[in-house]
């Protein structure tokens, strides 16, 4: 039965089902998978081949590979601040590999794993957090949008996406990600609205990774779930296992066939744990324990997907080798290809504001290169 | 050609880019149905339906930055902002994002954007809808400023405006929406986004104003030239980015410079034409270049106004003695 | 039962159980007192002596009044632009006389009966809306804020208000009002979420008239009641019929009594019509019908507490010629009063801005003082 | 005395206005527990309690509204906001009442706030953390904004900053948060807002900067006192309300005019600085003022930095150049 709160009005039985199963005021969460990598709720396994699976833990364990190398290059002087996004791989790659290559991704910057699901490779994120905006110049199509920093300012624009998508009728939907503290912000609040008052295919996503920095979530808001935000749009939430591969994967599912089929927007909020710092700026010891961290350590969304594989006799620790030699030796050469970039020239700093360069700032250009001009010559 | 106001020149400018690109949308509170509070965009929605025109909900940073999605996923959004005194919650959207999109993913994504506002002060309006606040836009890189002074530049300017591959903050001085008729086109035409013009020529002082400020030292020239003074008028149109060369060329002629804006004068409009005609003009300066301006307080209401706007005696006394230096 | 989805965890079993038999979910909505004067919900029925509620009708009275003259004047040009408050009597006067006098109110625009019980006088009013500052110079200790303009940004302040009042174990409590156009801001949320995060006494009023200018309630957010959106911060909410005085005034009084009691903020949503144009500068026959108009005028709250009182015998034509006449010439005195205001001088324009006058302000003081010796010299 | 670098000054500027006054509270997002990303509010919760050093949630624009709120209610509230570049969601709250609460109310109410943030460029720092917008709120009416070069200024003008009945925003310069020692004394002292520094004597040119850029100039400055060049140095500290008289009896020596900043040139502060210095010292003038600053472009990701922000061989020639004109 559907509920009144949330606008499922249009939803398959099927959909409405998942929503109003895990209607967030309930106190439920969806999880298919448990810690052991045991099936627990059969009836909201995705319907994946076996290569599917195999082929998000294979993406799942290059990110964490991935993420590890780029913090370990960080402590050595050679990227710049980054966000580790060590522990939220499933809520990454299980929510990416639900969409279509039409969809768009608009992300925040903790989603490694949903980045290269969608197109981006490491050279693109070593030159982004090597501090050259190289490396957001993706791809023609990728549909991929560059980080945003500021917080929750992005949902915006997945909402605008949609609207565009919507405008022209095509079949293409926007996910966007943000975090526990981003559901503080009021560009969240603006843009659920304005994506349900227009009903719009949006996935709100919400990676509640348990803080914000150094603020836990129950000091960010007083609403017991995240996902019961929802219901101040009149659009469905649901809470679900954000280290729980399947559960992720479903969600985002639903969530995107609904939204594809013109029922609108919904919001998701994936339950998961920032195993690592902040960023590398950040140390966690200031704001948690090592028991906190331990206690996390088990719900590892790696190690439940890796057991479920194995015993389904998918994986096995040579695979794991190889792929893990495999990944570090692909992650190694596009780190050296970007140590190899070439720094941005003069020309570089100025010739991308504009589509045209107005005279001031040709007159600003040139004025620099002549000063480099006369210190050089 | 038909005689339109200002308020129906951008009424045809909309028109025009409606009828011309799908990829145009208009939208904003009101903008709608009822074809917003000041009806610029009157009689839009009911000629090109509410999936081109429409209204939004109350919230201009979603309204800003939806319009910034919008433009990535190939539309060109035409947004409204009631009063220019309402585009502050969306200011994060404007500087952060609009400005930004093209050069941080190195030109992969552009926000062919216009925020259209309704601006300035001389209506007696409540609190926040009087300020003239351009120069806090014109300092943000990545944005283009435009301000028109007459309805036919208004919709020659918006043409424009649309069809520029960067987002233009487009302020409409709402003093002069039904002030000034005029003969303006029904098609299409264009004016050059950052090109000033000059009005009037004249040796002996440079005059730079725009918006509503230009009627009123049109006004004070008139005395001035009742006193025989020959003052060369430039209306700047484009504030960032500036016609530096219609500027300087002018001043290197007359060597003199007024500047006249509403807006506040400490880090305003003024100090930049300022500093530019000092750095390009330099030895051609006679007297000092002067400021006629709004004060460094928030725009009094109604009753206190007059005394805080610059009008055609205060530009009229700044010209004189500017030339009298 | 206390649901889960609010913190009404620190209520009283009374207070409870006026938020959970109106849970915004249910679709119920508090009214005591229907359109025919009659007591429909006696166990709602706040406990006022009769007195009291004279005094409200009263007030009220006075308000539409006011409101009427103030439209007519401004036709005359003799103040500026100004909203109407017409049908909205009840909610402003209900809420506002369920406060103390230590309490603070932060006002939208279009509140005067609230206001007038909070201390400002039409005088103030006047001189506002014809054009002076003046006009927000309360007499100390009213502890009514100037009109804030900027839809719903006021919310922020009353929550920082609330937030000194704890910090000092002040006993007092902040209402602040919205509109249904408000609740789409970001600032309602950022201001609700904090709110109730520090469990401040705040009160969140919205007072829902069906419009924000031109856009139906409808177009504004997909949630079935405004009063539902106090589910994403975990507060209590509530859906009144906002032209009861009865009920507006209970729910006020529950609401102030839980926040001074240390439990924090709630939303309520008084559903009410904007019986006027939005503001004299607004045409509402473009958007909405003279049958829909109609149709409210048969609720408007005058008509009901009227005929509430003259049931009980405590009013009847007579009494309400005499204070027509008495609200009439004592809005006028004070008009007259506004009329004769002298105009602000040069010093008015900058003597405010700072406590003390910086040098650069001096300057263009002496400057546009100077120009006006030279012209009238 | 302690030696300590600015961001232990700004910490016992903190501290000391806490012990001082129990009207002051602390807060902003993880300014409370972990004492900021920059451990500026470091041990001052542990000292305080929770009630007067706090965490927020992460929204700036009720960060800002509520610090509104608790000053109109008697607070001396002083908030972080945890980088400059994200002021922005705050915008509103700060332009449309922090800035006009005094002046709307005829002085019933005002906001006697401070507002911190981290500030410029130089750090290597991810998008939005590098920037310079000062130009933006100095513009505003109703505001102060104070940026201090050195850990004793810092202290003082923050015990003044916090003690002003009227909002202040205060700009530290995060490039120098640790690289200059200096001795501040550990009790309370206080630098006036509103004036300016000279921190070098020098008539053949007078050059006008403010937080980090000082350091630069002071480098450019070593370079032209070898050359025989006498350059005199002031240090803005406040850039609104600006002390104009100190920059233009310093002009009136020198004749020359140099203004460096790292925020973006057009409409930037040094505009200001020129404008004024034209109004009150035009015949002093021998050479035309200049401008060494950021570009009119977004700052780049680092790889790009060292390109955009002014160094002192930058700055250095500027000041050649306009001695040598
Ligand atoms: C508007 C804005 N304010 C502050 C910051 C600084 N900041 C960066 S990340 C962060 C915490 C974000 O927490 P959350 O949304 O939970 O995402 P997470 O980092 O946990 O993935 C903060 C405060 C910012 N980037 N943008
Ligand atoms: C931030 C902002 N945007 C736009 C406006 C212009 N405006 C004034 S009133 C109004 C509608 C408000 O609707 P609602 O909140 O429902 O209150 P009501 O006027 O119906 O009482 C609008 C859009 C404003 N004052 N502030
Ligand atoms: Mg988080
Ligand atoms: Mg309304």
């Amino acid at each position: 039965m559907v509920t009144t709160r949330a606008s499922t009005k249009y939803m398959t039985e099927e959909q409405a089902m998942l929503f109003n199963a895990f209607d967030p005021l309930s106190g439920k969460r969806l999880q298919v998978m448990d810690e052991k990598g045991d099936i627990v709720d059969a009836k909201w396994m995705p319907d994946l081949p076996d290569s599917k699976v195999v082929e998000a833990y294979k993406v799942m364990l290059y990110a964490r590979i991935a993420d590890t190398k780029s913090v370990s290059y960080q402590r050595q002087g050679r990227l710049y601040t980054l966000p580790s996004n060590m522990g939220q791989e499933a809520a990454a790659v299980g929510s990416a590999m639900a969409l279509e290559k039409i969809d768009w991704m608009v992300p925040a910057y903790r989603e490694l794993g949903a980045w290269l699901v969608k197109g981006a490779t490491m050279l693109h994120y070593f030159l982004y957090f090597g501090g050259s905006e190289e490396g957001s110049r993706y791809p023609e199509g990728t549909r991929l949008l560059p980080v945003s920093v500021p917080i929750s300012s992005q949902l915006c624009h997945a909402a605008g996406i949609a609207h565009a998508a919507k405008y022209r009728g095509d079949r293409e939907v926007v996910i966007t990600y943000f975090g526990d503290g981003g559901s503080s912000q009021g560009d969240f609040h603006e843009a659920s609205n304005w994506a349900a008052v227009y009903e719009l295919p949006v996935i709100f996503f919400c990676n509640n990774n348990g803080y914000a920095i150094s603020l836990r979530r129950d000091k960010q808001t007083k609403s017991k779930t995240i996902a019961q935000k929802a219901i101040a749009y009149g659009m469905p939430g649901i809470q679900v296992d954000g280290n729980d591969f399947f559960a992720v994967y479903r969600a985002t599912h639903e969530a995107a066939k609904n939204a594809r089929d013109g029922n609108g927007p919904s919001l998701i909020e994936a339950v998961t744990y920032r195993r690592g710092s902040h960023t590398t700026s950040d140390d966690p010891t200031r704001y948690r324990s090592a028991d906190e961290e331990k206690a996390w350590e088990a719900k590892d969304p790696m190690i439940r997907l890796r057991k479920y594989l194995e015993k389904k006799k998918l994986w096995d620790e040579d695979r794991e080798k190889k792929h893990i030699e495999e990944a570090t030796s692909d992650i190694d050469r596009q780190f050296k290809q970007f140590e190899a970039t070439a720094a941005p020239t003069v020309e570089d700093i100025f010739k991308y504001q504009f589509d045209e360069m107005p005279d001031s700032l040709k007159k600003q250009m040139v004025e620099l290169r002549n000063f480099i001009n006369r210190k050089e010559g | 050609m038909a005689v339109m106001n200002m308020v129906q020149a951008i009424n045809s400018a909309l028109d025009v880019k409606l009828a011309d690109d799908p990829s145009v949308i208009v939208f904003g509170e009101d903008a709608g149905l009822e074809g917003g509070v000041f009806r610029v965009t009157e009689g839009l929605q009911q000629k090109y339906g509410e999936k081109r025109v429409f209204d939004t909900p109350l919230a201009e940073s979603i309204i800003v930055g939806s319009g910034v999605g919008m433009a990535i996923n190939g539309l060109r959004p035409v947004c409204e902002i009631q009063f220019d005194g309402f585009m502050y919650p969306a200011f994060n959207q404007i500087i952060s994002h609009a400005a930004r999109m093209r050069l941080r993913s190195r030109g992969t994504y552009s926000v062919p954007m216009v925020i259209r506002a309704p601006y300035g002060g001389g209506i007696r309006a409540l609190e926040h809808h009087s300020e003239s606040m351009e120069a806090l836009y014109a300092h943000i890189p990545g944005l283009k400023v435009v301000i028109p002074a007459t309805p036919y530049d208004a919709k020659g300017l918006l043409i424009s405006a649309i069809e520029d591959n960067d987002p233009v903050i487009f302020f409409e001085p709402k003093k002069i929406y039904r002030a000034i008729k005029q003969e303006v086109p029904e098609g299409e035409y264009r004016i050059k986004i950052g090109k000033a013009a000059i009005l009037q020529e004249g040796d002996q002082l440079t005059v730079v104003a725009y918006g509503a400020m230009i009627r009123t030292v049109q006004q004070a020239l008139q005395k001035a030239k009742k006193d025989g003074l020959s003052v060369e008028l430039i209306d700047l149109r484009t504030i960032y980015p500036m016609d530096a060369d219609t500027i300087i060329n002018s001043v290197k002629k007359t060597g003199r410079l007024l500047v006249a804006h509403e807006a506040p004068r400490s880090f305003g409009p003024a100090a930049e034409i300022i500093a530019l005609v000092n750095e390009e003009a330099f030895l051609h300066l006679e007297a000092p270049p002067a400021r006629v301006t709004g004060m460094d307080t928030v725009v009094p209401l109604p009753k206190g106004e007059d005394l805080y706007f610059p009008d055609a005696d205060r530009v009229y006394d700044a010209i004189k003695r500017t030339i009298d230096f």
